[in-house]
C-alpha cells in the first residue's frame, strides 16, 4: 500500500471516530444544556438558554452541529472549560505531555520485561522456568491496575514513608529528579500490565519460529547456536511482538485513566475523568478526540516499524 | 451431448499491484461425451482456473461454456441446481476437500438430501452403495476424514461427487497428493467409474505420465493459452510445439535409466502472468524464436485435421 | 489410527491439562458463590450496617472482616462477584452474537458490507477500551444493563475480527468450494460447513473476553461509574479501601483476590480450550 | 575403498512415547558416489537424512545406531565438532525453497553467514559469494546479493540454496527432495545443475526423493525404504532393470510410462503401514503377492550379495 492510500485510510478512520464521538457524547445524552447544567437550568432565563444553545451550537440541526464542532476542533479551538473558563486546548497541552511520558515509560518497561521473560520461558518449554515465566504472565494479566496501584500506594506510603506522588506534580523541565520519581510507580504498573501479553506473544512466537525451516537451514550450515537464536529466531519473532506492542499501547492509554487518578498525575485520563464528573461535555468530547488521534498516530508508527522489521511488506 | 468452451477469457484485477492478470486467454475447447480430455501445464498456466470455470465456481470474463448447448459457467439463477449437478469437481488435496467435522457417511447423505435425489428411506442404502462403488467398506461411514488415509479420502471425495449424479467430472490433479504406491489404485478406479457410469472426464495435471495414461485428447497450456491440442498419440508421440517438446523431455522416466538429457535444458523461468511479454509468451525461452514471435500472439492452427499447434515456425 | 468418533475428543483432551482443570475449578467456585449471593443465601446481608463491628479483622463471624460501616466483606464480595459476572455474561453475550454475526457475514460475502464492518470496527478499536466504556456509560447511565451495553460495544470488534479471519480462510478451503459446486444453498454452507470450523477461536475468545469484561467492569466501578453505593461491587470496594488499607488490609485484600482469582480462572480455561480445540496442537497421533 | 559416510543400525523414535519411525537402518556412501534414497511419505527417508547432521525436529530422537563420517561417529562427537562439519564438510538442501531461507535477511548476508561460521582460506569473500551465485545460474549476482528471498521464484531460491551449500566445497551434499516443489521444466534445470556441479567437484551426494524417475536419471546407487526400513539396495541398473524386492518391483510396475498399457495399471492393494506397527514382521507382507506365513511372523533381514542387498524371504528372480 502506498503512503497516500495509507493516509486516506487513516483519515477515514478519524472521520469515523469523530462521528462516533459525536454520537456517543452529544446525541445519545440528549440536550447538552439540560444535562450539563442539570437542575440549574431552571434558574436560567429563556434568553440565557438560547444564548448558551447558540454558543454550544445545539440550536442547529445535527449535521450542522457536527460540522461546526469539527470546524472549530480543526482550527485548534477545543472549547472552554465550564468550571475554570480556561480554553480546553491549554489544559490539554500540558496533560498530553504527562500522558505521553507515562505511556512511553510504560511501553519501554513493558517491552523490556515482556521480551525478557518471554525469552526466559521459551528457552525450555515445559520446564520449571517456563512455568515460572507463564505464572508471572498470568498474574500480570489478572491483577487489575487499580489493585496493583492501590497496593503500591498503601505499602510505600505507610510502611516506607515514601510517596513522591503526594507532592505537587513536577514536569521534567521543572524538576527532573522529582518527575522521574513521580513517574516510577505509575509507569511500572502500566509496564507490568503491558508486559503480560508481550511476554505471551514473545514466548509463542519464539517457539513457533524455532521450528521453522530456515532455522534448520541455519543450523545445517553450521551457524553457532547463539547466533541462530538472535539473528534468525528472535529477529523473525519480532514481527508479532511489534504488532502486540502497538495493540497494547491503546490499552496503556486506557490504563492511564486509572493510574493517573490514583497517583494524582494531571494527565489526559484525569482530565477526562474530571470533566465527566463535572459534566463538561466540550472538554470530554475534545479530549477523547485528541486521545483517538494519538492512538491512530501510534498505529501509524507501529505500521512503519512493522515494515522495517519485515521486508516482505511493501 | 458435449462440453464446448468458446473463446473463454478470465481476467483478475490485482488491486494491490494495480495490474490485471489474464489467467485465461481465448480458450476454445470441446469434449465429446464419454471422452477424457487431459489438460497439462505448469503452475500459472491457468489449468485450475479453467477447472473452476467449468464447474461454475466463477464466471468467465468473456466467452461461454456450454454443456450440451446450455450455459454452464454463467450464474443463471434458476438453473443453479441442474448446472451444479451435471458437472462435479474432484480436488487435488483430499486432506482439505472434506469437511473435518462431518462423518463421511453424513457428507455423502447431505448431497442426496439437499438435491432430493433419493427418498428419505433410501438414503442410507444409497450411501453404502456409493461407498462400495469407490471401494470403501460400509462400516467406515461413521469415520471422520482425519481417521482415513489420503487414498481413502480421495475415494470419498469421488463418491461424494458421484452422489450428485454428474455427467462431467473435472479432476484437478486427483492423484498428485497421494503416495506413489496408492496412485495406481485410484487411477484404475477412475477408469472403471468412467466406463461404468458413462462419464466424461477433464483430467488436469502437471504430471504428463498420468495425463498420457488416461486421456483421449490432450491440451497443453502455457500462460493462459492452449499451445497444442490433439489426440494423446499426436501430442505425446509427435509433439510439434517447442514447449510441448521441452515438457516431454523434462520428465525423468524410470524406464529409461540415465536417459534424461542434461545438456540441452530449456532455460529461463516462466514469465510473471501479470507482466507478459509481447507476442508469443514462450518466445524468450524458445530455441526456435524469430523476430516475428515477439510481435504477434500465434494462433492455434491445424497441423493435421485433429492436431492444432500455436507456433507458425513448426508449421512451415 | 484411532477409531473414536473425534467429536468428544476435545473434552477428553481438555481434562488432561492440569491448568485447564484448575481454571475450571476456580471459575466454578466463583460462579457458585455468585449464585449463593443472587439467591440471597449469603450468611449476612451485604447491605446490613453494624457500626459496632466496623473494621473488624477476619473472624468466625466475618470471614473476610468488615468495612467502615461494619458490613460483612465476604457477603459484599460475593455480591460484587455476582454483579461482575452478570455484567460480563450479558456484555460478552451481546458482543459475541453481534460480532460473530457481522464477522461471519462480512467475511463470507465480502464487498462493501465487509468494508463497512471492518471500517466500523477499526473506529471502535481506535479507542482504549476503558476510555470508550467510560464515555458510553457516561452517556447511557449507571445501571448494570447500561454498563453491559457499554462493554459490549467495546468488545464487539474483537469478535468481528476473531470470526472474520477464520471465515476468510475457511471460505477458500476446498471443502467449502466443493459444497458450492454441489449446489448447496448459501445458508446451509454457512451454518453446516463454515460455522463449525470457525467455532473454536470464538469459544476461546468468549472465555478471554469474560475475563476482560470483569476487569473493565471493576475498573469502571472503581472510577465511580457503574454500580453506585451502597450496592456492593468489587471495584467500588477496592476504591473505598484506598483510605482504609493502611490499617485494615482485609478491605483491600479480599475484593482484589476475588477479581484476580476469577480472571486467572477464565484465562486458564481460555488457554485450555485453545489447546484442546486446536487439532494442530495435539496431532501427535 | 573406504566409505565417506556409514550409517549403522540407526533407529529414530518419537521421544514422548518411543514409537519407532526409523527402524534399524544401515547404508553407506563412498567418496564421489551419488546415492539415492527412495520411499513414500512416512518411510523414514527424510528422518534418516536429517539424523546425519543432527537436525531432527523437537520431539524426535535417535534411539540407537552409529553415523560414521570419515571414520568418526557423529553421534558421539561434541556439539561444536558437529557444528564445524555442518555446512563445511556436509551440506544440505531442502524440499521447500520458499521456507528454507530466512525471510528477513538479505541473500548475501545468508551466504556470508556460512563463511563467518567456519574456518577457511578464502580471502576475497564477497567475490567468492558472487562467483558462487553466478555458478548456479543467477543472472545478476550483485543484485541477488542485496535482495530478500521473497523477491525470487522457487526455482531461483533453490539455486540460491545450492550456491549456499557449495560455498565451502563440501565432500557430501544431502538433498532432501529439492525439486518436488518445482515445475518439471525447472526441476530439469536444477537436476542438470546439480549433476554438473557434482561431476566438477567429484562430490558425494545423498539424494532423497519419492520420484523414481529422478533417481533413475541422477544417481549411481539406490536405497529403497519402506515403513522405516531399508528393503533393497543396488546399483541404479539393478534396481530399475531387475528389482528383487516385491515392493520395488510393484512400485515400478504401478507407474504409467511411455509404451505401457493405457487401460490398467498394476496396482498395489492397501496402504503403507506405520513403522511402529510392523517392527518384527515384513512391513510389506499385507500388500505382497508373494507373501507366505513366515513373512507376517518374522522379520526379513537385509542380506547382501555383491553390490546389492534385499530384505525379503522370497526375493524375485532368485531360485528358492
Amino acid at each position: 500500500m502506498g503512503f497516500l492510500k495509507r493516509l486516506a485510510s487513516v483519515l477515514t478512520t478519524l472521520f469515523g471516530i469523530s462521528v462516533f464521538v459525536f454520537v456517543v457524547l452529544r446525541v445519545i445524552p440528549g440536550d447538552t444544556i439540560t444535562s450539563s447544567l442539570g437542575i440549574e437550568t431552571g434558574v436560567l432565563t429563556p434568553e440565557q438558554i438560547d444564548t448558551l444553545r447558540a454558543y454550544y451550537g445545539i440550536d442547529k440541526p445535527l449535521v450542522g452541529q457536527y460540522l461546526s464542532w469539527m470546524a472549530s476542533f480543526l482550527s485548534g479551538d477545543l472549547g472552554f472549560s465550564y468550571s475554570t473558563g480556561a480554553p480546553v486546548w491549554d489544559l490539554t497541552k500540558s496533560a498530553l505531555l504527562v500522558t505521553m511520558q507515562l505511556a512511553l515509560f510504560g511501553t519501554i518497561l513493558g517491552v523490556l520485561i515482556g521480551i525478557s521473560i518471554g525469552m526466559f520461558s521459551a528457552r525450555k518449554p515445559g520446564s520449571a522456568r517456563d512455568f515460572l515465566g507463564q505464572f508471572f504472565g498470568l498474574l500480570a494479566l489478572a491483577i487489575p491496575g487499580f489493585v496493583l496501584s492501590t497496593t503500591i500506594v498503601t505499602v510505600m506510603a505507610n510502611k516506607f514513608q515514601y510517596f513522591p506522588n503526594g507532592y505537587e506534580y513536577m514536569t521534567p523541565f521543572e524538576d527532573l529528579s522529582m518527575n522521574l520519581q513521580q513517574m516510577l510507580f505509575p509507569s511500572l504498573v502500566l509496564g507490568i500490565a503491558v508486559a503480560a501479553p508481550i511476554m505471551r506473544t514473545t514466548r509463542s512466537a519464539l517457539l513457533e519460529t524455532v521450528d521453522k525451516d530456515f532455522v534448520r537451514t541455519a543450523y545445517g550450515k553450521g551457524v553457532k547456536p547463539r547466533i541462530v537464536r538472535l539473528r534468525h529466531v528472535l529477529r523473525n519473532s519480532l514481527i508479532p511482538i511489534v504488532t502486540m506492542t502497538g495493540i497494547q499501547f491503546g490499552y496503556l492509554l486506557g490504563g492511564a485513566v486509572i493510574v493517573e487518578k490514583i497517583f494524582a498525575l494531571p494527565g489526559m485520563g484525569r482530565q477526562i475523568l474530571d470533566a465527566i464528573n463535572k459534566r463538561e461535555y466540550a472538554t470530554v468530547q475534545s479530549s477523547i478526540m485528541v486521545f483517538a488521534i494519538l492512538f491512530v498516530t501510534i498505529n501509524l508508527i507501529t505500521d512503519w516499524v512493522y515494515r522495517k522489521v519485515d521486508p516482505r511488506i511493501k | 451431448m458435449s462440453l464446448s468452451i468458446n473463446n473463454v477469457t478470465k481476467r483478475y484485477r490485482i488491486r494491490a499491484r494495480k495490474s490485471v492478470v489474464n489467467a485465461l486467454n481465448g480458450i476454445t475447447l470441446s469434449v465429446e461425451k464419454g471422452r477424457t480430455l487431459g489438460i497439462v501445464g505448469e503452475s500459472g498456466c491457468g489449468k485450475s482456473t479453467l477447472a473452476r470455470l467449468i464447474v461454475g465456481l466463477e464466471p468467465p470474463t468473456e466467452g461461454s461454456l456450454l454443456w450440451s448447448g446450455s450455459p454452464l459457467g454463467q450464474g443463471v439463477k434458476n438453473t443453479f441446481r441442474s448446472r451444479h449437478s451435471k458437472t462435479q469437481l474432484v480436488f487435488q488435496d483430499p486432506y482439505s476437500s472434506l469437511n473435518p467435522r462431518q462423518t463421511i457417511g453424513a457428507c455423502i447423505a447431505e448431497v442426496l438430501k439437499t438435491h432430493k435425489l433419493r427418498g428419505d428411506a433410501e438414503i442410507s442404502a444409497r450411501v453404502i452403495e456409493l461407498l462400495a462403488v469407490v471401494g470403501i467398506a460400509a462400516d467406515m461411514q461413521t469415520r471422520f476424514p482425519h481417521q482415513l488415509s489420503g487414498g481413502q479420502r480421495q475415494r470419498v471425495a469421488i463418491a461424494r461427487a458421484l452422489a450428485a449424479e454428474p455427467e462431467l467430472l473435472v479432476l484437478d490433479e486427483p492423484v498428485s497428493a497421494l503416495d506413489v504406491s496408492v496412485r495406481a489404485d485410484v487411477m484404475n478406479l477412475l477408469v472403471d467409474l468412467k466406463n461404468k457410469f458413462n462419464l466424461t472426464y477433464i483430467f488436469i495435471s502437471h504430471d504428463l505420465s498420468m495425463v498420457r495414461h488416461i486421456s483421449d485428447e490432450i491440451a497443453v497450456m502455457y500462460l493462459g493459452r492452449i499451445v497444442e491440442y490433439g489426440t494423446w498419440d499426436e501430442v505425446l508421440n509427435n509433439p510439434k510445439h517447442p514447449y510441448t517438446k521441452a515438457l516431454i523431455e523434462s520428465i525423468p522416466e524410470h524406464t529409461n535409466v540415465r536417459g534424461i538429457d542434461f545438456e540441452n535444458v530449456l532455460e529461463g523461468e516462466v514469465p510473471d502472468p501479470a507482466n507478459l511479454p509481447q507476442g508469443c509468451a514462450f518466445h524468450q525461452r524458445c530455441p526456435l524464436a524469430v523476430e516475428s514471435c515477439k510481435l504477434k500472439v500465434p494462433e492455434l492452427l491445424n497441423a493435421t485435421k485433429s492436431h492444432l499447434v500455436a507456433c507458425p515456425e513448426v508449421l512451415k | 489410527m484411532k477409531t473414536s468418533t473425534g467429536r468428544r475428543d476435545w473434552v477428553h483432551y481438555y481434562f488432561k491439562s492440569t491448568s485447564g482443570v484448575i481454571g475450571l475449578f476456580l471459575v466454578l467456585v466463583m460462579v457458585i458463590l455468585s449464585i449463593v449471593s443472587a439467591l440471597n443465601l449469603a450468611p449476612i446481608d451485604p447491605l446490613e450496617q453494624n457500626p459496632i463491628d466496623a473494621l473488624q479483622g477476619p473472624s468466625g463471624t466475618y470471614w473476610f472482616g468488615t468495612d467502615q460501616f461494619g458490613r460483612d466483606i465476604f457477603s459484599r464480595s460475593i455480591d460484587g462477584m455476582s454483579r461482575s459476572l452478570s455484567v460480563a455474561l450479558l456484555s460478552v453475550g451481546l458482543a459475541a452474537v453481534v460480532g460473530v454475526f457481522l464477522g461471519v457475514v462480512g467475511g463470507f460475502f465480502g464487498g462493501w458490507l465487509d468494508n463497512l464492518v471492518v471500517r466500523a470496527s477499526d473506529v471502535i478499536f481506535a479507542f482504549p477500551a476503558i476510555l470508550l466504556a467510560l464515555a458510553i456509560v457516561n452517556s447511557l447511565g449507571n445501571s448494570w444493563i447500561d454498563t453491559s451495553i457499554a462493554i459490549a460495544i467495546v468488545y464487539t470488534p474483537i469478535f468481528i475480527r476473531v470470526a472474520r479471519g477464520p471465515v476468510l480462510t475457511v471460505k477458500e478451503m476446498d471443502y467449502v468450494k466443493s459444497v458450492r459446486v454441489l449446489g448447496f444453498s448459501t445458508p446451509r454452507i454457512l451454518i453446516r460447513h463454515v460455522m463449525p470450523n470457525v467455532l473454536a477461536p470464538i469459544v476461546v475468545q468468549i472465555a478471554l473476553s469474560l475475563s476482560w469484561a470483569i476487569l473493565t467492569e471493576s475498573g469502571l466501578s472503581f472510577l465511580g461509574l457503574g454500580t453506585q453505593p451502597p450496592d456492593a461491587s468489587l471495584g467500588l470496594m477496592v476504591s473505598e479501601a484506598q483510605a482504609l488499607a493502611s490499617f485494615a488490609w482485609w478491605t483491600l485484600a479480599f475484593p482484589s483476590l476475588f477479581i484476580t482469582v476469577v480472571v486467572v480462572g477464565l484465562n486458564l480455561v481460555g488457554d485450555g480450550l485453545r489447546d484442546a480445540l486446536d487439532p494442530a496442537r495435539r496431532s501427535s497421533g | 575403498m573406504t566409505n565417506l559416510l556409514e550409517i549403522k543400525n540407526l533407529s529414530v523414535v518419537i521421544s514422548e512415547d518411543k514409537r519407532v519411525l526409523v527402524n534399524d537402518v544401515s547404508f553407506e556412501i563412498k567418496p564421489g558416489e551419488a546415492v539415492g534414497v527412495v520411499g513414500e511419505s512416512g518411510s523414514g527417508k527424510t528422518l534418516s537424512a536429517l539424523s546425519i547432521l543432527g537436525l531432527l525436529a523437537r520431539g524426535l530422537k535417535i534411539e540407537s545406531g552409529e553415523i560414521r563420517f570419515k571414520g568418526a561417529d557423529l553421534l558421539k562427537s561434541s556439539a561444536e565438532d558437529l557444528r564445524s562439519i555442518r555446512g563445511k564438510e556436509i551440506a544440505m538442501i531442502y524440499q521447500d525453497p520458499m521456507t528454507a531461507l530466512n525471510p528477513v535477511m538479505k541473500i548475501g548476508e545468508q551466504l556470508q553467514e556460512v563463511l563467518d561460521s567456519h574456518q577457511h582460506q578464502i580471502t576475497d569473500q564477497k567475490t567468492h559469494i558472487l562467483n558462487g551465485l553466478a555458478a548456479v545460474g543467477i543472472a545478476d549476482p550483485n543484485r541477488a546479493f542485496d535482495s530478500y528471498p521473497h523477491e525470487f521464484s522457487g526455482g531461483m531460491r533453490q539455486r540460491v540454496m545450492i550456491a549456499m551449500s557449495l560455498l565451502l566445497s563440501p565432500e557430501l551434499l544431502i538433498a532432501d527432495e529439492p525439486t518436488t516443489a518445482l515445475d518439471v521444466t525447472i526441476q530439469r534445470q536444477i537436476l542438470a545443475l546439480v549433476a554438473k556441479e557434482r561431476k566438477r567437484r567429484n562430490m558425494s551426494m545423498l539424494w532423497i526423493t519419492h520420484d523414481l524417475g529422478v533417481v533413475a536419471n541422477l544417481v549411481d546407487r539406490v536405497i529403497v525404504m519402506y515403513a522405516g526400513r531399508v528393503v533393497e539396495t543396488g546399483t541404479v541398473d539393478e534396481i530399475f532393470k531387475a528389482p528383487k524386492h516385491p515392493y520395488t518391483a510393484g512400485l515400478l510396475a504401478s507407474l504409467p510410462a511411455a509404451g505401457r498399457d493405457r487401460e490398467r495399471l498394476e496396482s498395489i492393494p492397501g496402504v503403507p503401514p506405520k513403522p511402529w506397527q510392523v517392527l518384527n514382521t515384513c512391513a510389506f507382507a499385507p500388500r505382497c503377492k508373494e507373501a507366505r506365513d513366515i513373512c507376517s511372523s518374522h522379520r526379513p533381514e537385509l542380506t547382501s550379495n555383491e553390490s546389492s542387498s534385499v530384505a525379503c524371504f522370497f526375493p524375485l528372480g532368485v531360485k528358492q
